[in-house]
């Protein structure tokens, strides 16, 4: 239980963390002066202290869809599996539940984009909504086929028996669902080749679009949210597709998981280092991959059995 | 006459639960309606036609009630009358249940063997012992589909629903499409049973499509009233999949799932009813307001119409299969129901599961984006027109039937354990297995899959930590008395307006264009251009219309068929203006050469003689020579 | 053999009336078919004895060879009938259907050799007449031959009574009669509104 | 006395016919409703009840149609009241058209109520003929012309008629004699005719004769035309009383034929119906006239009368028959004040009526017009559940079950055609075109009101199981 609860804690914790630690990485990469990789702790402190405009043409809906942006993020946080063995853990939720969750969230940013009549949130609702359209299906279809290998529905004891038993005779939808999934980590979470998050040109927006009207501690809870949402996704990723280091003691085993999401933020900072952003018409390329992996790694586990 | 049976009280209590909200919002409605005593009179013959058909007990006061219901819905579209486009949905409507009702007609006529008073049990053997069991079903598919909505027999939901007065849309697509899916629980279970593995994979395939193609129709549509039709399209689809899955399961003997997911295909259906009936009244109100259905015109409505707001919020967030709302604790269902099927053992359903769950995923993606244009374009941003801006909220009457739905769709939330017992009884009542115990093992606190290893929700809990977290996050907000400034929305320096926002075309656009294949849209693009710049215009105008591909393939064709036929036809019959001594002739040869072939001796030979002897008398006599 | 040498030239008039191009001609050829099958019954009423039979057979004579024939005459000198009438089906259609009804009325005609003590070739002599009543109306568009036409489709009906069934009931006949003199009066009405009105 | 008291309305309608004043027309409504004093005593004598030896002869079904067809000609007579407030008739004209009503109903009469054969004929000729002048009423050249039309095809057909039953005559003369010509006796002895192949011969050209009457295939549109070119009272009468005698005489050469060979019987008229109603219903889908549209329609419900009778639903056919013998006439009566002065448009027919009568006029005529595209409560709809049953019920004892679903099949969507094309004009007439004033008389109102109270007395449980009767006995 103590586990469990630390866990949560440090997850939350490290949240800011792992996106200034791309940024910071992506810039020693690309030679130039990295930004300290406490950046995110100082702009949440900055944002705490700043007062909040609200739009003239807002409504309530904009006092109120922040925190909803980011509840259900902190109860998913709840559900993933565990990072030790023999940790207290939610087993049964199931990849539809999380998949809602995240949609619950994303539909009141989209509706926080369109509450200010500004253009640029429109903008942003509309292509989040065509791109968190595509990424349902795939995600939902990820992960269950996932759970199925791993023998359980409940997402939690799906981490637990994938590391118990790593399904090696199902290597090849296995493999399906972790390409799959590492691009639907890459799209949900605004990173390029699907958003750019450190842009402010109207052409390539997605997610700053939505919130270019939210300040102060509304956009704490909203960058909040989204760096909750990229370690949600990173610690699914790293239960579910790299499922070792359970076995050590808590502190160790906590230290590999910790260690595993610093290397997904890591893959993720060379995949934006080294492709450019793609127009938003060839986005559904991208996850029309994701969905086609996440189809046939399921269709695979099915038919075939491997 | 009738029967009071638990699958009957069940879909009894959906038609109340539907109506009453209804007859306090139709009350606050009422004074709108210029022909009140004939809406007033079909508005309740409808309902009681619709318990009718829910508790008849012989197929003669079933079907009897059943073309009530179609007859008063009918005229009901016809309540408002004004424009060609309402006449034309409501005949297009008319004619599409009259088309349906004739399978069923033939259905009931085949198991009751013509005996229209004989009770549904007795059809069973009847129905058994008919040769060609696939034949009844199929009629009894399109009998109940075309009502319900499912492709391909969906394409009048879109142009009637939109068309009727708004407490009329909402008891049509929110209850009247549920009678047709108990026709489909009544009979397939009570003639019909046992089925073969092919039924239950149509059924599968039907719901798929239904429910992918109603939610793509649904996103590139701009009035509001004929997106929530073919929303319905969506959920009947959705129902479909849960009742294809029971039907595959129940002849896999597999007798657990099965009931799991006909509770869930009822669950659904019961959560359409409310979040529909609960968004046909919102739109309703807002079109009261406003004066139009184009979503376009619609804009900031929230400020000035919070009630309606708010409670089309909730349905909107429930029809999104959003947790922890009752839309999702139904689909969730359908989810676990299809993935109990891991270890089944046939190539087709290896093949058609995934895809079902392909397109129920799908289908929820697309939901959300739908319906994130629907609230956020009509009730968000600023007012796009002066009928928008000048918007009040609507009277207590219609308010109170808002809220009443409101309750219904949370109480559908709260006391998920409650129903789900009630549902299983009915499916018990209908032979099949129990399973509450199974799903709720520890308690209303947890709901289990009935599958093996199945995943387990606990809505209760759900709702209660996100309400509990959201709530301690504004408890914070507010406990740091953070300074607040009203300013303008910042838009690069212009002035913020109803022009700048973004539009529901523009909002569905990414959608539209990646779908393009299959919408084939109609786009209308003009613009004034100054001195010949191709960037610097004036004035333009962009419209886009999306014509169903079923409506302008299938039922353009069938359009077309029938008028070159009558055409034939009609130059054909003329013939006898001049020529009825000669037709008179020719009939008298045909009927008596026939009768001297079949009813004396039958030889090819002499067929064949007789139809060249016709064909040249024909020719001869009647048709003549060419002038 | 006077019954079937009667029949014979029952056909043979009205035959000889699908040819005719002449109004007059016409109806002299419908008058003849209406005396042979007058004489017809009379003679069929003289070999069974049937009274009944013999009042129909003159009744025939006086109305349908004279009268009506008189009557139509009258009328068409009354009222201007064209008398110049074309048959619409060609010469040569006609003399390949003629035979050809002839032959498909025995062919029909075949099985009920043997079902009835009577001569079965009465009843296709009988159809075939009707039939070719039928020709006859629409080779005319005119309203006078169509209505000899018609009249003629009475002689069929008649020859069928008075040879297939060896007479009908007399309450019958008399009502047909009275129906069809009905039926004059009503051409008659139907003319002379025509020349009111014109 | 008994035949007297049934044919005294007409007699007396006869004779007034002649009485140069103008009141004396309000005379014959109440004249006609004496006619129901006879018929209620014929409901309540035993049947068969002989009415002049074996000639006329009362059973319950002929007691039936000719209740049916009475009140249809009571209706009528009421409607005829303000006959020239609709169309340009003279008062000559108008007391012929009396006078040859007259001879028409005594005609019918005897046709429904007569156990003869040649009774029969002699009947329905003479209201032929009668019919003639009656259209003729009408002082136009388009009216003359089907005047002519009528007395040559309707002399056809009547001819095919007598034909067709001296054959069968023929057939049956052998074992019955003289007698032959008796329905009963024939019915009775049906089984032991020695030629069945001439009997059926004969059978066929009379049906041939009585469906060219109705206006089945290919002679669909005849009556149509006739009736759009006479005064509509004309449609009424042919709707309600003709057709009515005419199915009788179906409905009795039907049981004797089912009696000798039922498969031929049922092949024949199967497939003559449905061909029937493949054409009657895409001329529907064209129709762009009430009386035209009506027409059609009834040829369509006469085809279904014949289909179920012979498909063994006679309780389908009777309730058919009587609900349809009530609706059209109701309809073509009502054509006169919708198609006001001529004028035949279909768009707004059903609107600009004001005050009490006018109300209850397109209340009424909406009614009507769901009915007969049998939606329910119209007994109509309860007509054809049974009927269609029945059919089914049929092809599931015969060989060749699968093609005839498909038939009944073919026949329910060719019915859907029609079903459309009616509720289009139903909308047009309700809802679309301009509003013009019409107006609407007492009368006219009292026939339709007669026949919507006949509707809903149809479906009582006295009337249903009267029904019954007949299709067991």
């Amino acid at each position: 239980m103590i586990a469990y609860l630390l866990t949560i804690v440090l997850l939350l914790l490290i949240a800011p963390l792992l996106p200034s630690f791309i940024k910071a990485l992506k810039m020693r990469l690309l030679f130039k002066k990295p930004a300290s990789i406490w950046q995110g702790y100082r702009n949440f402190a900055k944002l705490m202290h700043k007062e909040t405009i609200v739009s003239e043409e807002a409504s309530a809906i904009t006092r109120v869809a922040p925190f909803l942006v980011l509840s259900p993020l902190l109860v998913i946080l709840f559900f993933l599996p565990p990072v030790v063995h023999g940790a207290y853990y939610v087993s049964f939720v199931d990849a539809f539940t999380i998949t809602g969750l995240i949609a619950l969230s994303t539909f009141f940013l989209m509706l926080l984009g369109l509450d200010s009549a500004s253009a640029f949130g429109g903008m942003g609702s509309s292509r989040e909504a065509f791109i968190a359209a595509l990424v349902e299906p795939a995600m939902v279809l990820t992960i269950f086929s996932v759970s199925m290998m791993a023998g359980d529905l409940g997402v939690g004891q799906a981490g637990v028996n994938l590391a118990a038993h790593f399904p090696k005779e199902h290597m090849a939808s296995f493999l399906f669902a972790a390409i799959s999934f590492f691009i639907l980590l890459i799209a949900e979470n605004g990173r390029i080749p699907v958003d750019n998050p450190e842009t402010h040109l109207e052409l390539t927006m997605v997610h700053e679009a939505m919130i270019l009207d939210i300040t102060g501690i509304y956009l704490a809870i909203i960058e909040t949210a989204s760096s909750v949402k990229f370690v949600i996704f990173a610690s699914l990723f790293a239960s579910l597709f790299l499922p070792f280091g359970l076995d050590y003691s808590a502190p160790v085993a906590i230290g590999v998981f910790m260690l595993k999401l610093f290397a997904i933020a890591a893959a993720v900072a060379l995949i934006e280092v080294n492709t450019a952003k793609l127009r938003l018409f060839k986005v559904p390329n991208l996850l029309g991959i994701a969905i086609v992996f996440a189809f046939l790694s399921l269709i695979t586990f099915y038919v075939l059995g491997a | 006459m009738f029967q009071f049976d638990t699958l009957s009280m069940v879909f009894t209590a959906l038609i109340v639960l539907g109506s009453i909200p209804n007859l306090f919002y139709s009350q606050g409605y009422l004074p709108h309606i210029e022909r009140k005593a004939h809406y007033l009179l079909h508005y309740f013959t409808f309902i009681a036609s619709m318990i009718g058909v829910v508790v008849a007990a012989n197929a003669l006061s079933f079907l009897l009630f059943w073309e009530l219901m179609s007859l008063t819905s009918w005229q009901l579209i016809l309540t408002e009358a004004k424009s060609k486009k309402t006449i034309n949905a409501a005949r297009f409507y008319f004619f599409m249940t009259h088309f349906g009702f004739v399978f069923l007609l033939l259905f009931f006529l085949i198991v009751t063997n013509g005996d229209l008073e004989m009770g549904f049990s007795a059809m069973h053997g009847v129905a058994s012992a008919f040769a060609y069991p696939t034949l009844l079903f199929f009629f009894l598919v399109l009998g109940f589909l075309s009502k319900a909505g499912a492709v391909p027999l969906h394409v009048w939901l879109p142009y009637a629903h939109p068309e009727a007065p708004s407490p009329v849309s909402a008891l049509m697509s929110g209850v009247m499409l549920k009678v047709a899916i108990y026709g489909m629980f009544r009979f397939l279970f009570d003639v019909l049973y046992p089925w073969p593995l092919e039924w239950g994979v149509l059924i599968l395939v039907i719901g798929s499509l239904s429910a992918l193609i109603g939610v793509l129709y649904a996103l590139s549509e701009h009035d509001i009233k004929a997106l929530l039709a073919n929303h319905s399209i969506e959920n009947i689809g959705i129902i479909l999949i849960g009742f294809g899955m029971g039907m595959i399961f129940d002849s896999m003997h597999l007798k657990v799932l099965s009931s799991f997911a006909f509770i869930a295909a009822i669950f659904h259906t019961f959560n359409h009813m409310s979040f529909k009936s609960l968004l046909f009244m919102g739109a309703g109100s807002v079109l009261h307001q406003t004066h139009t259905k184009n979503i376009e015109k619609y804009g900031g409505l929230i400020k000035r119409m919070p009630v309606t707001a708010l409670t089309f919020l909730l349905a909107s967030v429930s029809i999104s299969a959003l947790p922890p709302t009752n839309g999702f604790l139904s689909e969730w269902m359908i989810f676990q129901s299809m993935l109990g099927s891991s270890h089944l053992d046939n190539t087709s359903l290896k093949l058609a599961i995934p895809f079902a769950v392909f397109a129920l995923a799908m289908t929820g993606g697309l939901a959300i984006a739908c319906f994130v244009k629907a609230y956020g374009i009509t009730f968000l941003g600023l007012h796009r027109s002066t009928n928008a801006k000048h918007a009040h909220e609507v009277n207590f009457l219609m308010r109170t039937g808002m809220l009443l739905m409101a309750a219904v769709v949370i109480s559908l939330m709260l006391f998920t354990p409650w129903y789900i017992g009630q549902f299983d009884a009915a499916l018990v009542g209908l032979g099949h297995t129990s399973v509450y115990a199974r799903l709720f093992p520890e308690g209303i606190w947890q709901l289990h899959s009935a599958g093996m290893h199945g995943g387990v929700v606990s809505p209760l809990i759900l709702l209660g930590a996100l309400l509990g977290v959201t709530a301690l996050l504004m408890f914070g907000y507010k406990a740091l008395r953070v300074k607040e400034r009203i300013h303008r929305t910042w838009s690069c320096g212009y002035r913020t307006g109803a022009r700048t926002q973004y539009s529901a075309t523009g909002f569905a656009g990414p959608i539209r264009r990646f779908f393009g294949w299959l919408y084939k849209p109609d786009e209308h693009f003009h613009k004034e251009s100054i001195a010949g710049h191709g960037s610097k215009f004036s004035d333009s105008h962009y419209e886009v219309h999306v014509k169903p591909l079923f409506e302008t393939t299938l039922y353009d064709s069938v359009g077309k068929a029938a008028n070159f036929m009558s055409y034939w036809v009609y130059r054909l019959s003329h013939f006898e203006q001049t020529r009825y001594a000669a037709m008179i002739f020719n009939l008298m040869l045909t009927v008596l050469f026939s009768y001297r072939i079949f009813a004396h001796e039958f030889s090819w030979a002499t067929l064949l003689l007789e139809g060249t002897v016709m064909i040249i008398s024909i020719k001869v006599l009647i048709i003549g020579e060419k002038r | 053999m006077g019954v079937d040498f009667l029949i014979g030239l029952f056909l043979a008039t009205l035959i000889t009336a699908l040819f005719t191009s002449r109004l007059y001609r016409l109806i002299m050829w419908y008058s003849l078919n209406s005396l042979m099958l007058g004489i017809l019954a009379l003679l069929i009423g003289q070999e069974l004895g049937d009274t009944a039979m013999l009042i129909t057979g003159v009744a025939t004579i006086l109305i349908k060879a004279i009268g009506i024939p008189y009557l139509l005459k009258y009328l068409s000198q009354k009222f201007h009938f064209v008398r110049q009438i074309q048959p619409e089906v060609k010469v040569h259609y006609a003399i390949i259907l003629i035979p050809a009804i002839l032959v498909f009325t025995f062919y029909l005609a075949e099985p009920i050799t043997h079902m009835i003590h009577g001569n079965a070739n009465y009843v296709a002599v009988s159809i075939s007449s009707l039939f070719l009543s039928l020709l006859l109306m629409m080779e005319h568009k005119n309203v006078a031959p169509k209505i000899i036409g018609f009249l003629s489709m009475e002689n069929a009906l008649f020859l069928l009574g008075i040879t297939a069934t060896d007479g009908m009931p007399m309450l019958v006949e008399l009502g047909i009669f009275f129906d069809l003199l009905m039926a004059i009066v009503v051409i008659n009405l139907l003319f002379h509104k025509e020349e009111v009105k014109s | 006395m008994m035949p007297t008291l049934l044919v005294l309305p007409a007699l007396i309608m006869f004779a007034v016919s002649f009485v140069k004043n103008d009141k004396a027309k309000f005379w014959l409504p109440a004249s006609s409703f004496l006619i129901l004093l006879p018929i209620v005593k014929l409901f309540l004598l035993p049947k068969p009840y002989a009415l002049i030896g074996n000639y006329l002869v009362a059973d319950r079904l002929d007691t039936y149609v000719l209740l049916v067809s009475s009140i249809v000609g009571i209706g009528v007579t009421l409607a005829l009241l303000t006959l020239d407030k609709h169309v340009k008739v003279s008062q000559k004209a108008y007391r012929r058209f009396y006078r040859f009503f007259a001879i028409f109903w005594i005609g019918l009469t005897l046709s429904i109520l007569s156990n003869h054969m040649g009774l029969y004929w002699i009947g329905l000729e003479l209201a032929t003929l009668s019919t003639v002048y009656m259209i003729k009423t009408n002082h136009t050249p388009a009216a003359h012309k089907e005047a002519w039309n009528y007395m040559i095809v309707g002399a056809i057909a009547i001819s095919l008629v007598l034909f067709g039953i001296i054959l069968m005559y023929a057939s049956a003369k052998p074992i019955l004699g003289e007698e032959a010509m008796r329905f009963d006796l024939l019915l009775a002895h049906a089984d032991k005719i020695p030629s069945p192949f001439l009997f059926e011969m004969g059978f066929a050209i009379a049906t041939l004769g009585m469906f060219v009457k109705m206006g089945f295939f290919p002679m669909n549109l005849w009556l149509a035309n006739i009736e759009r070119a006479s005064f509509y009272p004309v449609a009424a009468l042919f709707s309600g009383i003709l057709e009515s005698a005419v199915i009788i005489g179906f409905f009795r050469f039907s049981q004797i034929a089912e009696k000798v060979n039922y498969a031929h019987l049922f092949g024949f008229v199967f497939v003559y119906t449905l061909l029937t109603i493949f054409i009657v219903s895409f001329l529907i889908f064209r129709a762009k006239d009430f009386m035209r549209l009506f027409s059609l329609s009834g040829v369509e419900h006469m085809a279904l009368i014949a289909l179920f009778w012979v498909s063994g639903g006679t309780f389908a056919a009777l309730l058919h028959f009587g609900a349809h013998a009530f609706l059209k006439p109701a309809l073509f009566l009502s054509t006169g004040v919708l198609e006001s002065n001529g004028k035949y448009r279909i768009a707004g027919a059903l609107r600009g009526y004001h005050g009490k009568k006018g109300q209850l006029f397109w209340v009424l005529v909406s009614l009507f017009l769901l009915a007969i595209i049998s939606l329910p409560p119209s007994p109509m709809f309860f007509s054809e559940l049974y009927g269609f049953g029945a059919m089914i019920d049929t092809a599931k004892q015969s060989h060749h079950m699968l093609a005839m679903i498909g038939a009944v099949l073919l026949l329910l969507i060719l019915l859907s055609v029609i079903f459309y094309r009616f509720v289009a004009v139903y909308q047009s007439m309700k809802y679309e075109g301009k509003t013009e004033e019409k107006k609407v008389y007492g009368s006219e109102l009292a026939a339709l009101m007669l026949f919507a109270l006949c509707l809903i007395a149809l479906l009582l449980p006295v009337s249903i199981d009267y029904l019954h009767t007949i299709g067991q006995g």
